[in-house]
């Protein structure tokens, strides 16, 4: 079996098309390395990719997102900007839609209310109001998630308010591999990405990151594709539906479970829009169990969507469903309170205990 | 000021708007009696005329090339007229046909014509980012293209505008503000809403040079606009132009205008930049008869676009699920990359997630 | 029985507590009446609440919503404002926060996105982030929906971007009693209220309401309850849970039906947040057929969150169920296209239908 | 300029201000041994002192009331000392405990003390509306209170500031908006990120009073804070004072400044307002004993409150589900009213819902 090449300069299409073994990769990343690694390969190919944000260039990213580019490109393609999203975003817009392929970030996803217009009103719109006239090849990065008590307004994830609003591609990567080729596949994408990196699995030196999210990680480029969900774990009993950090206390959970003999699967959605309902309900029609695990709010998101795809194709097989979220309240700041409102792994195993004893509806 | 060629030039962007809007408010009113209603007639949803403010848009796009960038705002056609975008498809569009500029799908508030440079969108100040980026594409290229935002006198206290003209500026970015005065903001006078009554004052916070153009007079615009265009092509920043023009209708088609004064009405009738820069163009020596011929030119023009338009099949119902994306929704690959990562790796048992 | 009684300037509690029988009320009114009669009435009441927004002194608001205030409360409580929404939002958050009670409009909801933050980084969290040490009683009022072709900027719902962020209550009357009842209820609330009204059913001249949300209205104030949905329809067959415009739509379908013998309930949900979800399952329970109709975008949204609280409580009640909404496209502006993706009657009637003679899942 | 015992009692504001940082600091740090773990120890999450900027605090917050509105930004703690906020409730906050000031929901960022007329938050410049609001309600109730929106020189070129300018000015609001200088916004420079180096110069463009106080000097804030609030006090408008103030820190506890020349660092560390101001006092006779027992005074204040609060109770995990609405979620009523609307009008088929 080979060694993991490192030809980052050229662009070898990885996939081995052929029945070939496929190549045992063995070079560790966190996160954020992953990420970055993807950013500076597509900046190398492409003139035209640059990637703006505050405290991006000299900083490198609050969250590392842009750790080192500095160094190679400069601060005309590693560009800090004013403190004024609506302005630069919007300018990303239109550098886009001239043909280039910016990369803006928004430090933190909370922070959306101040730019949403130029976010879901352009960017999201302006191919399908141009009847595809124009596209608007371009990344949004932004870091969600809490679990480090920065409380209401610096510690949400929002992904059902983006996955939402249609003219977006949602990607929420929970491991280096994921991270990378989604993110290649994101900025070689003539659509608006949005790419939200959870902030506890970048492997940030001040906030320690779970098992997991650092995996192997291939030298060249590679591509993941949109809409398609990964089996993190493979299992019998119930179906865990989940992304970004509970992916992987989904899947301690998991790990829990088996010794009480409960073999859960755990799907990794890794984008939320497109949506992979394929691979859950196929899972479901399997375990007839459906636990949802989402760190945002849990009305009107992702758990409700997920459960619905489901029952609208596949009532008749689900034996019953629980969802596991933030219960409908802003994100309260001290330890005790955030403990209780995020996911716990407990809650993962708790929900999947109870959604297989009790038939839901029999109350 | 430029030769009367090129006031002649104005001039027919100028009556080509005006006619066009003309002959478009005739359609929209149509299918809608005896009782206005919004939803019915050939022309459906809101329609913003310009009649009165043609000025503006002739003087600053005499400036302008077609690889420069344009961002109107809801009330677009003698932008996107003078900018010279496509007559006949824009009018499909409006007519939401299926050979429209967006195959129907935008309609009068949303013209994108990428080759002759031109977008429009109905949120306040919403053009005025796209078009710094517009100017910062062409900076990263060292292309000497520019960009200008168009926007109203009511949109010069919306954050999009004021934080766009900070990052061209702090930039040096090749972009023109332009702002058109037409005293209303639907039925708000400027006093009401605006702490300045000269828009281009909003320059001054930062650090950028504002000129008010203070009459509806297209060669005064021109001037004006030359000059803060050739100063965005030859690299030396970004301007704010602010230019009187009149509203000669209601805020859109159906617009009561109760809140208005009939002075101002009035005085609005009175100023009609066309009939200035005709008089302009007489006294400069041009014929009667020729300001006529391209009067009747640009009617055929504008007669023929509608009718094309009016030809135009109307796009299938099932067209609505199309153009979400311009890529699949998979992105530019459908396949899994074959990688053998370890089990471990991807069941997340890896210990160590930190730098 | 009584005639209905006019005393708008005193407030007599209208509920009639004890036996008695209910008051006959005769007065019909158009929804813009019903909700600007309810603003009167609490300003006329409390000095403190005034109205603020674009257009709403002299023009009266694009959409009729203050349409004859400036008459009788003058300009400094009937508020021109910039075209500012962060401003002008954010300082109705602020003058709440002193006490005062501000109604602040928000001329389409389409808009959302130039004010997002003031809206729910402050308006919605700052009674949770303050420990309750502060209380916003305010109401952003905001116009909502499409069926007139003014396109992608100016026709949304964006039900389920409002109702799924945690901290407004979500207010979407479909008749003028409702409006009126619901109206009393937002101003009065101590907490910030969103109160969402459908452009089509206002009865404004230019664009002509269906059937429906003129009603009988009592002149006097009277509070409806949120949370609180309203069985538009009784039936026993399919339980059709919907809102807004849809709720005249559902139940012209449900007239269709019955002629062809199919009985269908029809639920008006009235508010969002909160979610009356008891009024759901008891019709699911009697029905075992669920329908969601929703004029905002299908994913992620209002579709997914009725049908998951029916599956996690009553999975076994369900038969079947189908969601109408939007079907997670931008609004495209000409008419085929536009009818295309809004739902209409018969979309409705086409859901009851297949929902009854398919069980999900038996493909 | 005030008298000495103004003088003082800024001084006594300034080293609070100070000395309760250097504690949290040190309580911060403490848990977060051997490796700084941002979610470790008595007070997790981001923490955004002020070291270096108590002169700007004092010198504007001296002139206000307790009925007075300040809104702060994520650095807030010296301007809440210099605002009158309860000492050990807001110190509880920042641990978290549940007598805080919001009973441990909103932190550092997040302090609300209406007694004190006190709330910060943590996005930038989204103080500025609400303080408008303020300034709307004082307007509007004829009373002289005013509000005064404090935010750093990074936020001059967000909407949310901007837009509030221009509010405040046409409504002639009794507000007053104060830039802290600080020359960073984290890692960006302001010369990178603004096109004016005097932030103040943006109330040129809204036609509203603007000052600059161009060194770390406590009482030059105070006589420009005194003219400023005087004339918002006065109903004569609003306006905008900046002020120079030094970053001693990093952006936040943790932040490695890697960006950030010695020199400049250096350079904030000379320059300390508090020094300057005890050299004045000291100049105007006070004697050094009277400085170091207003110091003590205040160390043992700040030690008391901070030695309170950690003995404070946490909340329980259940107190999370708490304080989502201050009413009832069904409002003021949870009973439907009884009327006979008659069965057609609820069932929708009533004729005619227009006017
Ligand atoms: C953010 C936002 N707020 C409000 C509106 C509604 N609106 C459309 S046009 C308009 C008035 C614009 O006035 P002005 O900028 O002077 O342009 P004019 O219509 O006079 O050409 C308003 C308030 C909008 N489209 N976007
Ligand atoms: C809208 C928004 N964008 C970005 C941030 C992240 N952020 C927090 S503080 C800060 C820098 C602020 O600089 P400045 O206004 O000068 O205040 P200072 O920190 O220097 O006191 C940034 C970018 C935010 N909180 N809100
Ligand atoms: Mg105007
Ligand atoms: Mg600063």
């Amino acid at each position: 079996m080979a060694e993991s090449e490192p030809e980052p300069e050229q662009e070898p299409e990885p996939e081995t098309e052929d029945d070939a073994e496929p190549q045992v990769v063995e070079r560790d990343l966190t996160m954020s390395r992953a990420m970055v690694e993807a950013i500076a390969h597509e900046m190398r190919e492409d003139e035209e990719v640059f990637y703006m944000g505050e405290d991006v260039a000299d900083y490198g990213g609050i969250f590392d997102s842009t750790e080192g580019l500095l160094e190679e490109f400069g601060h005309d393609r590693i560009m800090d900007v004013p403190i004024s999203e609506t302005a630069y975003i919007g300018a990303a817009v239109g550098a886009a839609q001239e043909g280039m392929r910016p990369i803006a970030e928004l430090m933190f996803v909370d922070f959306f209310g101040v730019c949403m217009d130029q976010i879901y009103n352009q960017m999201a719109k302006n191919t399908y109001m141009s009847g595809a006239s124009v596209s608007v090849p371009m990344v949004l990065t932004t870091a969600v998630g809490g679990t480090y008590n920065d409380a209401a307004q610096h510690s949400q994830t929002l992904y059902g308010t983006f996955a939402h609003l249609p003219g977006m591609k949602v990607v929420v990567p929970s491991t280096a591999y994921d991270a990378k080729g989604l993110m290649h596949n994101a900025i070689r994408d003539d659509d608006p990405v949005v790419y939200m990196f959870h902030k506890r699995l970048m492997g940030i030196g001040w906030m320690p990151a779970p098992d997991g999210p650092k995996t192997p990680v291939p030298e060249e480029a590679y591509t993941i594709p949109f809409g398609s969900a990964d089996v993190k774990r493979e299992g019998e009993d119930v179906t865990v539906v989940t992304l970004g950090l509970h992916v992987h206390r989904a899947l301690e959970a998991a790990a829990e479970l088996a010794d009480d003999g409960i073999d859960a699967e755990v799907i990794d959605l890794r984008t939320l829009v497109p949506l992979d309902t394929e691979t859950v309900r196929e899972s479901v029609a399997k375990t007839g169990h459906l636990v949802v695990v989402d760190e945002d709010y849990r009305s009107y998101g992702v758990t409700g969507e997920i459960i619905a795809s489901v029952a609208e194709d596949r009532l008749a097989d689900l034996e019953g469903v629980e969802r596991v979220a933030v219960p409908d309240v802003p994100l309260p700041y001290s330890r005790p309170m955030e403990n209780e409102v995020i996911p716990s792994v407990e809650d993962v195993a708790a929900a999947v205990r109870s959604v297989r004893s009790t038939e839901s509806g029999a109350e | 000021m430029g030769g009367v060629t090129e006031l002649q030039a104005m001039f027919e962007d100028m009556v080509t708007a005006r006619y066009y809007e003309e002959r478009l408010q005739e359609e929209y009113l149509e299918g809608k009696q005896p009782a206005f209603d919004i939803s019915a007639g050939p022309i459906p949803g809101e329609l913003h005329l310009a009649a009165g403010q043609e000025a503006a848009a002739a003087g600053v796009c005499r400036h302008l090339r077609d690889d420069d960038t344009v961002t109107a705002p809801h009330r677009p056609h003698h932008v996107a007229i003078a900018k010279g975008v496509d007559l006949k498809r824009m009018t499909a569009e409006i007519f939401g046909r299926e050979t429209g500029l967006c195959g129907g799908k935008g309609g009068h508030m949303h013209l994108f014509d990428p080759d002759a440079g031109f977008a429009c969108s109905g949120i306040i100040a919403e053009g005025c980012p796209p078009a710094v980026g517009a100017g910062l594409a062409a900076s990263k290229r060292n292309e000497d293209s520019v960009a200008v935002a168009f926007l109203g006198e009511g949109a010069i206290s919306q954050g999009g505008f004021l934080e766009s003209l900070n990052l061209a500026a702090v930039r040096e970015l090749p972009v023109v503000f332009v702002i058109e005065d037409n005293d209303w903001a639907i039925s708000m006078p400027k006093e009401r809403v605006s702490d300045v009554a000269d828009g281009s004052r909003r320059a001054e916070g930062f650090d950028m040079p504002g000129t008010r153009v203070d009459s509806d007079d297209a060669i005064a615009v021109s001037d004006a606009a030359k000059e803060a265009i050739g100063r965005a092509r030859d690299r030396n920043g970004p301007s704010l132009l602010e230019v009187q023009v009149h509203r000669r209708m209601g805020h859109f088609m159906g617009d009561p205008q109760t809140y208005r004064p009939e002075a101002d009405q009035e005085a609005a009738a009175d100023r009609d930049s066309i009939e200035r820069l005709a008089a302009e163009l007489r006294r400069r020596g041009v014929e009667d008869e020729t300001l006529e011929s391209i009067r009747e030119d640009a009617h055929e023009r504008v007669d023929e676009a509608i009718e094309w338009a009016k030809d135009q099949p109307e796009p299938s119902p099932e067209d609505a699920y199309e153009d979400v994306f311009a890529n699949p929704p998979s992105g530019v690959t459908d396949e899994e990359p074959a990688y053998d990562l370890g089990t471990d790796a991807r069941a997340g048992a890896e210990s160590g997630g930190d730098d």
